[in-house]
């Protein structure tokens, strides 16, 4: 077992100990539908309404998802996912509402308690559904708003909302705060690499996530080794490193408007030009496209992705690879939050091209491409293990029939729920970090 | 007044006034509804270009996809064309626009209309058993699915019927099949059928959102 | 021919051979839209017919249907159904005049209670009935009486059998047809504006051979010469199928006899025999002479819409109903809109407190 | 009225009917042949497209045999070319056909001299030998 694995186990365990008790809501049920519907209710806007106007209730999304595909549960079909919404929709703000409201039923709380499980343990947010839609609807954001109103009324999977207190409160995920980023820091600057912690007055601020700090503290070395590399002024600050966002995951608008907050303020005080984040998702997604929309105001510096620098970096000259000699062949896994959701998917390939990597497409990549069964969170649910497990056949298909030698991603997240996957599986590819790969293979 | 000046007259114009009325006021006021622009730093600003490749590109399903919707992409172009050809090229309906619109275009043969008829309801009723059978369509199905396939049905089948003299007389016919076609009018704008003017606004809104994040929608 | 005499006695006396007869029962038998190997049971049953007594009572009519019935025969096989009945009234052709005239109409009556065929065309006013009276007897009285103790009427044209021009909007006259008053009495409707002469002789040759009542349609018409629509019997149909239509009264389609659908023929809602027994002595029919069917035959014909309109078209009221309803209905969806967008608002707001 | 040329170009003109008469015709003769009954068809009851008439008696063509009956005007009663098919035309007095047929069978039954014919022929025969 490699040294990847072993600590992918431990960061596995941190998952493990959170008891339910820790956080049970006290409320009524009466109330409970009523955040939901008070969720809903803030939620749905022009666009929405137009979506959730238009549903054909043709099923095709079912073919789309991989919770579907895996077990076949019709409930799993994204449409199902955000049924509650629908009814919702068309009750209190659909233009027809007046007729609709006798012939639609209204939320109860059995319902949202089983939503609780198709919108948090079987969706992942990943937004393949949003591909196949005949009518152009964007299916994941319905489900999403749908998540917003189940975790509102206290439906969400104690394993998150423990996550969502820890960083609302302590601004630390999985216990990894600012101690344990300096751990890292130190330990990196023994072994000879340096890393800007706190530094001020620098051009590039990088996002990193608790994930990494503790499962793939090799990959947040390639972060610090690539940029160093090309000579950027760069920093990572101590009280605001963290690219996840419970806030995002929990789909609680208090929680993800507070992390937001918190790193455009540091950014923008600390004047950088560019937000960078390191593998994950997610942040990518939030700060790319979500931040500015959520603040009501533009953002004053720009967002990029590893993938996006590296490219830019290669082009400008201040970055060379060495070329693979024996023609090695990797697949990459397109993260759906840096994919379909966030628009970077030239980039990677641009790299591991750059490389001379030959680059094997699974027969659904770029914005088809499948899951990794653990997005926006399921990873860490307890309860949704079986499942993920079944998903994550799916993976292991699509791999296979690329063949190449190593599976490269470029999102923490996936890299862990890859592995963990293939660990239960016995698949035996290795999966491994795009900023990593690339850090093997700086040229002098 | 017989059946056949009924659903010539008041009725007909009766279902076009609430199909009308309805049409606007659902699909205003649900685009109407407040919607904020989006502020994030396009990756490509070409949105009206986006638009119309969302118009477009929902067409037709990604090859990913192909294999596993294979049925529904092709019922779904079967049965759409066969019921527009039908409906947009049998000569007595052309001339029941023009008596509406004010212009004409010119006609298919009969025997062609004939099969394109029996092709759409033969769709259509494969749909219906699939709807009905289909775990996720089943679970997912409700009165609207169902009364909406009816309404659809039925002026095909009297449709034809008509046509082929079947069951009555030919004014009866002809009368049921304007009434049932009315009733689909009716029911028009407050079932799905209204898919087929949401469609719009909605890939448009597909190609536009995925287009600015540099994603083809 | 005496009323006691059988027609085969009859035709036999007026020189006719048994050739003669049977070529006359083939005729007949194919008048009466029977299959040829009807003509032996024709030849038997009218070689016992008895001669039956016919009163024709016109009212509100124009004299086209005794007309149609009288140009169109010459001394044909057809005139010998004629001859073979007692015409004892018809106020139009018969000789007598005056209170003679009446007389005779009563004394037939009278001899052939309860046997006699009383024919009728054009309506019959009730609004007002001295709008139409003979002999100072209003109409509606003249049918009532005449009919009493008839055995079956036969409503020639589409006034005596549906209402006809006079009925049509705005009907000064209240004009109705024999069946709106008469209940008692099997009705037979021979409608058409005018109906084809053949058709008219093809019942009387009905009652004639067989003594019956025909078998009648839903609108009382005999199914043999009223079961089947024009558009069906067309020889135009095949255009129809291939969807080839005449666009105006003077194009291409129109030189090429395409069908007339489009010019607003009434074919496909028209039940008559037209399209196989012609006029004019089977010279043609309005769609061979190049103009669509108007529909004459049908109820209400002329209220029907214009003759050039095609049946499938619509008749309603205005583009501009259309347009206030569109108009209504993006105002109530602005409307819902602004309800929902404050609904949201206040239920913002209360979250904020 | 019939010289009016109501449909200058009918000769385009088809309903169809032609070729199935001529397949009735055809399954006619083989039944009589068989040993069956004759068929008449009533040519009048057909719909049909001017000049089709003309078509189908093209089509059947003059035969051998061709007869007129004088009752109640002329009744022309034609063979085919082919043997066994009638076209039977029943015209009044002054000349417009009344009913026209085709009668499939070995001798059209208007031919025959009737028994009824002949019963008064002996009747006259027997007048006229007495005087």
């Amino acid at each position: 077992m490699n040294t990847a694995m072993t600590r992918v186990q431990d960061f596995q365990s941190r998952l493990q100990p959170i008891g339910d008790d820790l956080v049970r809501i006290e409320c009524t049920d009466e109330q409970r539908i009523q955040y939901a519907k008070k969720a809903f209710m803030h939620k749905i806007d022009g666009r929405k309404a137009v979506d959730l106007d238009s549903c054909l209730q043709c099923g095709m999304c079912a073919e789309a998802c991989h919770f579907y595909e895996a077990t076949k549960n019709e409930k799993y079909a994204p449409v199902y996912k955000f049924r509650l919404l629908r009814r919702f929709y068309r009750r209190e703000l659909s233009p027809m509402r007046w007729l609709y409201k006798p012939f639609t039923k209204d939320i109860t709380i059995s319902e949202l308690e089983e939503w609780g499980h198709l919108v948090f343990d079987a969706c992942t947010g990943c937004g393949r559904c949003d591909m196949i839609c005949p009518m152009g609807i964007k299916i994941s954001t319905l489900i999403r708003v749908a998540r917003e109103g189940v975790a509102a009324a206290g439906f969400m999977p104690a394993d998150l909302r423990v996550i969502q207190k820890e960083q609302l409160e302590n601004n630390t995920m999985f216990g990894v705060g600012a101690a344990e980023l300096r751990q890292l820091v130190d330990k990196l600057r023994a072994d000879g690499v340096d890393v800007p912690l706190d530094k001020d007055g620098a051009d590039v601020m990088l996002l990193t996530s608790a994930p990494e700090i503790q499962a793939f503290p090799d990959t947040f070395a390639a972060n610090a080794r690539i940029l160093n590399k090309s000579g950027v002024n760069w920093t990572i600050r101590s009280d605001c490193f963290e690219a996840s966002n419970a806030g995002f995951i929990n789909a609680n608008d208090k929680t993800l408007d507070a992390q937001i907050k918190r790193v455009v303020d540091r950014a923008t005080e600390q004047g950088i030009k560019t937000l960078l984040i390191s593998e994950c998702g997610h942040g990518y997604q939030i700060m790319r496209w979500e931040a500015a929309n959520e603040l009501g105001k533009e953002l004053p510096f720009e967002v990029l992705s590893m993938p996006e620098f590296m490219v830019q970096e290669l082009g400008e000259g201040r970055l060379a690879l060495k070329q693979q000699a024996n023609g090695a062949s990797v697949t990459y896994h397109d993260p759906c939050r840096l994919a379909r959701k966030g628009g970077v998917m030239d980039e990677p390939r641009a790299v591991l091209a750059a490389m001379g990597f030959d680059v094997r497409e699974t027969p659904a990549s770029r914005r088809e491409n499948y899951c990794c069964g653990g997005g926006c969170g399921d990873y860490a649910i307890r309860g949704a293990a079986k499942l993920r497990q079944k998903a994550f056949a799916i993976k292991q298909r699509e791999f296979d029939e690329a063949g190449a030698d190593e599976v490269i991603t470029g999102c923490v997240n996936c890299r862990f729920n890859l592995m963990v996957g293939a660990q239960n599986a016995g698949w035996e590819t290795p999966v491994t970090s795009l900023v990593e790969t690339v850090a093997a293979n700086l040229a002098d | 007044m017989s059946l056949l000046e009924f659903a010539r007259g008041p009725a007909l114009e009766w279902s076009l006034i609430i199909f009308c009325f309805g049409l606007l006021w659902r699909i205003i006021g649900a685009m109407f509804l407040l919607r904020k622009g989006d502020i994030s730093k396009p990756r490509r600003n070409k949105p009206i270009r986006d638009g119309w490749t969302g118009i477009i590109s929902r067409s037709a399903p990604a090859e990913a996809f192909e294999a596993s919707i294979r049925f529904q992409h092709i019922t779904g172009y079967a049965w759409h064309i066969a019921l527009f050809v039908s409906v947009l090229f049998f000569a007595p309906h052309i001339e029941f626009f023009e008596s509406v619109l004010g212009f004409s275009w010119p006609n298919l043969p009969n025997t062609a209309i004939l099969f394109t008829a029996a092709v759409a309801t033969g769709v259509l009723l494969a749909l219906l058993i699939r709807r009905a059978t289909h775990p996720v369509q089943r679970l997912i199905s409700n009165a609207d699915d169902y009364i909406s396939i009816f309404v659809v049905l039925v002026p095909l089948i009297t449709g034809i019927a008509a046509f082929a003299h079947i069951g009555a007389r030919y004014e009866t016919l002809l009368a049921v099949h304007l009434l049932s076609v009315e009733l689909m009018f009716v029911w028009f704008p407050f079932g799905k059928l209204m898919h087929s003017a949401m469609t719009f606004p909605a890939r448009w809104e597909a190609g536009t959102q995925f287009g600015r994040r540099g994603v083809k929608a | 021919m005496r009323k006691d005499q059988n027609l085969g006695d009859y035709l036999r006396l007026q020189g006719v051979s048994r050739r003669g007869f049977l070529k006359f029962c083939s005729a007949t038998a194919s008048l009466m839209a029977l299959p040829p190997s009807a003509v032996a049971q024709v030849a038997e049953a009218l070689a016992t017919a008895r001669r039956p007594s016919v009163i024709w009572l016109s009212f509100q009519e124009c004299t086209g249907c005794t007309e149609s019935l009288t140009r169109s025969h010459a001394p044909t096989v057809e005139s010998l159904i004629f001859d073979a009945i007692s015409l004892d009234y018809h106020h139009t052709l018969q000789a007598a005049a005056g209170h003679g005239a009446e007389a005779a109409r009563e004394a037939a009556m009278e001899e052939n209670s309860g046997e006699y065929i009383l024919v009728v065309d054009g309506s019959i006013p009730i609004d007002n009935p001295a709008y139409s009276t003979i002999a100072g007897i209003s109409n509606l009285d003249m049918l009532k009486e005449a009919a009493e103790h008839c055995f079956a009427i036969v409503a020639v044209g589409t006034c005596a059998a549906f209402g006809g021009l006079p009925g049509a909007q705005p009907n000064p006259t209240g004009a109705v047809a024999v069946g709106d008053i008469i209940k008692d009495k099997p009705i037979i409707n021979v409608s058409g504006c005018p109906p084809i002469p053949v058709v008219i002789t093809g019942v009387l040759a009905h009652f004639l051979t067989f003594g019956t009542i025909p078998e009648l349609d839903a609108l009382g018409r005999p199914v043999a010469f009223f079961g089947q629509n024009i558009h069906d019997r067309c020889y135009r149909r095949p255009f129809y199928e291939r969807g080839e239509f005449a666009e105006t009264f003077d194009d291409e389609g129109a030189r090429k006899g395409w069908c007339l659908y489009k010019l607003g023929c009434k074919g496909p809602t028209t039940y008559n025999a037209c399209a196989t027994l012609k006029w004019n002595q089977g010279t043609g029919f309005p769609i061979q002479a190049g103009h669509g069917c108007i529909g004459c035959s049908e109820p209400r014909f002329w209220d029907y819409g214009g003759f050039y309109e095609p049946i499938s078209a619509g008749k309603w009221g205005s583009r501009e109903a259309l347009l206030g309803a569109a108009a209504a209905g993006a105002a109530v969806g602005i409307g819902s809109a602004l309800a929902a967008r404050s609904r949201k608002k206040k239920a913002m707001a209360e979250e904020e407190v | 009225m019939s010289s009016v040329d109501t449909n200058p170009v009918c000769s385009s003109l088809e309903t169809g009917n032609v070729e199935p008469l001529l397949h009735e015709i055809r399954h006619a003769l083989k039944r009589l042949a068989d040993g069956e009954d004759g068929t008449v068809i009533d040519l009048k009851r057909l719909p049909l497209a001017p000049g089709e008439e003309e078509r189908i008696e093209e089509t059947l063509g003059t035969g051998e045999v061709r007869a007129e009956v004088d009752a109640l005007g002329p009744t022309i009663i034609q063979e085919t070319s082919y043997p066994g098919v009638w076209l039977i035309t029943h015209k009044n007095a002054d000349g417009v056909t009344v009913a026209r047929f085709v009668e499939v069978t070995y001798i059209p039954e208007l031919l025959r001299s009737q028994q009824a014919d002949i019963d008064a022929g002996i009747d006259r025969l027997e007048d006229e030998l007495r005087t």
